[in-house]
């Protein structure tokens, strides 16, 4: 079963640098339409994320919830407001260089410093099944406040964006 | 209302797809063409053909050049016949259709002054080469009289009949169905 | 009830068994989720193939001709025939078209609609996958192919396919709410979300479209399939006569010929699936457990060809109308009719959640009469 | 799984930030910005999903949190897809840079 493993977690670098890779085309695609597409491969891969972390149903909301609803009205906007295709329009600003070398210096010691920590791995969760029941019983019982919540949120979110976005008679 | 209407059209194509199987004739109304074929209707007109009476060298144009000149696609080229001393005779010496090109508008069977020429029903005529197997020579084109008769027997009764009381001597002289070693003289009609 | 295994899984097991001998273990894992994989990309095309001859042949008895017997008995090789002109059909990209984005639509648009079929249950022990997320991972894959038709759509550079692609979003996004809230009673009654246990918990005959919540839930989940995947009467964003051909408007050969092959996959996919959380699966009597899927099954997809072969176009306004004002809020208040029959004692819940069904039907029928737009008058016409 | 060690996810989940800041810093088309905060709202819930697997308390409370997030991360879409479409349509831009009006 060794082999089995190393394939997983080979397939699992692999989809991250997929995802690293998408997430550099969002940010610096000229074509937004194209820069939508690749953000929907940076949702995949990081749905493939949550699976090799044994969260399947969050990895199948991810899907259903970026993929199918947030992305289609994000390519929706696009195709409402602007020439998508046209690349002679810049699509950076000047802060790019500083912005990078900053972020670049960032990472460096973020990544330097993550290496250095070490964890302390809970086995219990490590082995812990999460499923649809148990993330059911845990909004219905503990979250059940920040839950409720979280829907009049989402609520009067849709309301405005109705209020905003609708044309005025 | 309801979403009845929903479900009484949905039974009428139900009935239909069960009657299809049950009983074909009634449900199945297509014909199965290269092997069944509809009987055409006797004025069905597909592109026109030269009669000829007995033999083809007995034809009915003299080349007088009428179709072609009402021709409204202009698909007909006639050349007449010449002797040797480079007089006209009533006769083609090219008859070509252009059947690329013919509309199948039956014009110059209406104005034939000759009864010449006429519609046929073939209408399988497909090709390679529109240029030039759609191309009917003088050759191709002529059909005995009796294959008017056969397809048409009502007009073919009809224009006969006046061709004989009119006293068009020659050709007209034996009734359509007839034999064609009946055929008239060979003599071309003065008229 | 006693099942015995199906004759696939017997032979699958056997090869395994075989190869257990001399291969090392990680190796017969491999070649076990390859089997599988291979059984459904065959599986898949091939019943695409046979679905396109099934909905001529329908469709062509429903209008009095014989549909198509001219390639083998009862033209049975015209699949095979239209296949072989598909592939050799000169493959035409339009010149301003996004390149890469006209190139990968019609591949991405069958990603989706093959990946369903991990879920299905074909048959006792008969799913590719048993993820204990089965069902939401089949609605959350459908919809990747929104996006797919709407790539292929904006890549032709071509006004009719970009109409055909926002129809098409607009409607799926749309007909997705109600068909997963037509799928909650279900989760709730059986209290899983595998297609597995879903089978499971109907068999012996309690299916639940004999419940009256499953009864309209199967007609709204089935309706709501019936839109996804764009065939008629939904069949908006490819509409023929107003907008050409729609989102695949400039796609030939075969590239055409894999969006067809994504929809008929699509529409056995949702007709499986209706089986599945619907009409009890793969269980019934006698037959194996894959011949009662596949029967069940077609029997669905008659259905659909007989849609095809009956109803007129949805108007635009009629659908979107037909999805908000009538589906959802039956949908939704389907599920307070399910809870019902849940907590109720056995023979008091029948009467009790169809007297609230029947209730709530007309309810919502007449509120979405009542805002139905008013009959047109033509000015002009007259 | 059992393989991959905590650091990976979280060094994943800073680059994905570190990119995701970046387009949001240096994109002038609004749903460009739009969209590199979706990629930074993602490299956050993968953090809450791994740290919920591999250091917390409980397991389902990091994938709580991520459900919250995926939530609040709608909604956000919706106002400002809204905004960006009412803005557009009042101004006929949607660079950053040119709207402008309350800019001294």
């Amino acid at each position: 079963m060794d082999v089995l493993h190393c394939l997983a977690r080979f397939g699992f670098i692999a989809a991250t640098l997929v995802t690293l890779a998408a997430a550099v085309m969002v940010v610096s695609l000229r074509n937004i339409f194209h820069c939508a597409l690749a953000l929907i491969l940076v949702l995949l891969g990081v749905a493939a994320t949550y699976i090799s972390l044994k969260a399947e149903f969050f990895a199948v909301i991810q899907i259903l919830l970026y993929v199918g609803a947030i992305m289609t009205l994000v390519i929706f906007a696009i195709m409402l407001t602007s020439k998508i295709a046209d690349t002679t329009v810049p699509q950076t600003n000047r802060q790019s260089l500083v912005s990078f070398a900053i972020l670049a210096m960032f990472d460096v010691f973020f990544i330097g410093s993550v290496i250095k920590t070490s964890w302390k791995v809970n086995a219990v969760t490590m082995a812990a099944n999460v499923d649809a029941k148990v993330l059911g019983m845990a909004f219905m019982n503990e979250y059940v406040f920040p839950f409720e919540i979280i829907s009049v949120v989402l609520i009067v979110a849709l309301v405005g964006a109705i209020i905003l976005g609708r044309s005025d008679q | 209302m309801f979403g009845f209407g929903v479900l009484k059209g949905m039974s009428v194509t139900l009935w239909y797809f069960i009657l299809s199987y049950i009983y074909p004739k009634k449900g199945i109304t297509t014909v199965q063409y290269p092997e069944q074929k509809k009987e055409v209707q006797e004025r069905f007109r597909n592109f026109p053909f030269l009669v000829y009476e007995g033999t083809p060298d007995n034809m009915r144009c003299v080349a007088c050049d009428i179709c072609a000149k009402e021709c409204p696609p202009k698909c007909i080229y006639i050349i007449p016949e010449k002797d040797e001393q480079g007089r006209i005779q009533k006769k083609p010496a090219t008859f070509d259709i252009d059947f690329a090109i013919c509309m199948n508008c039956g014009i110059c069977e209406e104005v034939c002054p000759f009864d010449a020429i006429f519609m046929d029903h073939d209408y399988e005529l497909s090709e390679y080469d529109r240029l030039s197997d759609l191309m009917y020579q003088r050759d191709d084109l002529l059909k005995p009289l009796e294959h008017f008769a056969k397809i048409r027997p009502t007009d073919c009764a009809v224009i006969e009949e006046k061709r004989a009381a009119k006293g068009v001597k020659g050709r007209a002289q034996t009734p359509p169905p007839a034999a064609p070693s009946s055929a008239g003289p060979a003599q071309p009609p003065v008229t | 009830m006693e099942y015995s295994d199906p004759i696939f899984v017997v032979i699958k097991k056997g090869i395994l068994h075989f190869l257990h001998g001399f291969l090392p273990e990680w190796t017969v894992v491999i070649i076990s989720i390859m089997l599988s994989i291979t059984a459904i990309a065959i599986f898949g095309p091939v019943t695409m193939m046979y679905l396109t001859w099934l909905e001529r042949k329908v469709v062509g008895r429903m209008q009095n001709r014989w549909g198509p017997n001219r390639v083998g008995i009862f033209g049975l090789l015209q699949p095979i025939a239209d296949g072989i002109k598909m592939l050799t059909k000169e493959d035409i990209v339009p010149q301003d078209a996004d390149k890469v984005t006209h190139f990968l639509a019609p591949v991405m648009v069958v990603i989706p609609a093959l990946l369903v079929f991990s879920v299905i249950p074909f048959g006792r022990g008969m799913t590719a996958v048993n993820l204990n997320v089965g069902l939401l991972f089949f609605l959350a894959i459908s919809t990747l192919t929104t996006i797919a038709i709407f790539m292929g759509s904006w890549g032709s550079r071509n006004k009719f396919s970009l109409l055909g692609g926002m129809r098409a979003v607009a409607q799926m996004v749309s007909y997705e709410i109600p068909m997963v809230m037509s799928v909650v009673p279900v989760i709730l009654a059986t209290g899983t979300l595998s297609t597995v246990s879903i089978v499971e918990a109907q068999l012996g005959g309690k299916w639940f479209i004999f419940t009256p919540w499953g009864f309209f839930a199967a007609i709204v989940f089935f309706l709501c399939g019936v839109a996804e995947v764009n065939r008629t009467p939904f069949d908006l964003p490819e509409g023929e006569s107003e907008i050409i051909a729609g989102f695949h408007t400039e796609y030939s050969g075969m590239k055409f010929a894999l969006f067809y092959m994504a929809e008929f996959m699509s529409a056995f996919a949702i007709s499986g699936l209706t089986v599945t959380l619907f009409l009890g699966g793969w269980g019934g009597p006698v037959l194996p457990s894959w011949a009662w899927f596949l029967l069940k099954t077609y029997a669905l997809i008659f259905i659909m060809i007989w849609f095809r072969g009956t109803l007129p176009r949805f108007r635009v306004d009629q659908l979107m109308g037909f999805a908000w004002k009538l589906l959802l809020p039956f949908t939704l208040l389907n599920i307070f009719v399910a809870a019902l029959w849940q907590i109720l004692p056995s023979p008091k819940n029948l009467l009790v959640s169809g007297i609230a069904e029947a209730v709530i039907l007309v309810i919502v029928f007449f509120a979405s009469r009542k805002d139905s737009p008013t009959k047109r008058t033509y000015i002009f016409a007259d | 799984m059992s393989g991959i060690p905590v650091s990976y996810y979280v060094i994943f989940s800073g680059l994905l930030f570190s990119i995701g800041l970046y387009g949001v810093l240096v994109r002038r088309h609004v749903v460009g910005i739009l969209m590199s905060i979706e990629i930074i709202i993602n490299a956050a819930n993968i953090n809450l999903v791994a740290f919920s697997r591999y250091v917390a308390a409980k397991p389902e409370m990091g994938q709580v949190f991520a459900a919250f997030v995926i939530v609040l991360a709608a909604s956000a879409a919706a106002v400002g897809l809204a905004i960006v479409l009412s803005v557009y349509r009042n101004r006929r831009t949607i660079y950053t840079d040119e709207i402008n009006l309350l800019k001294w």
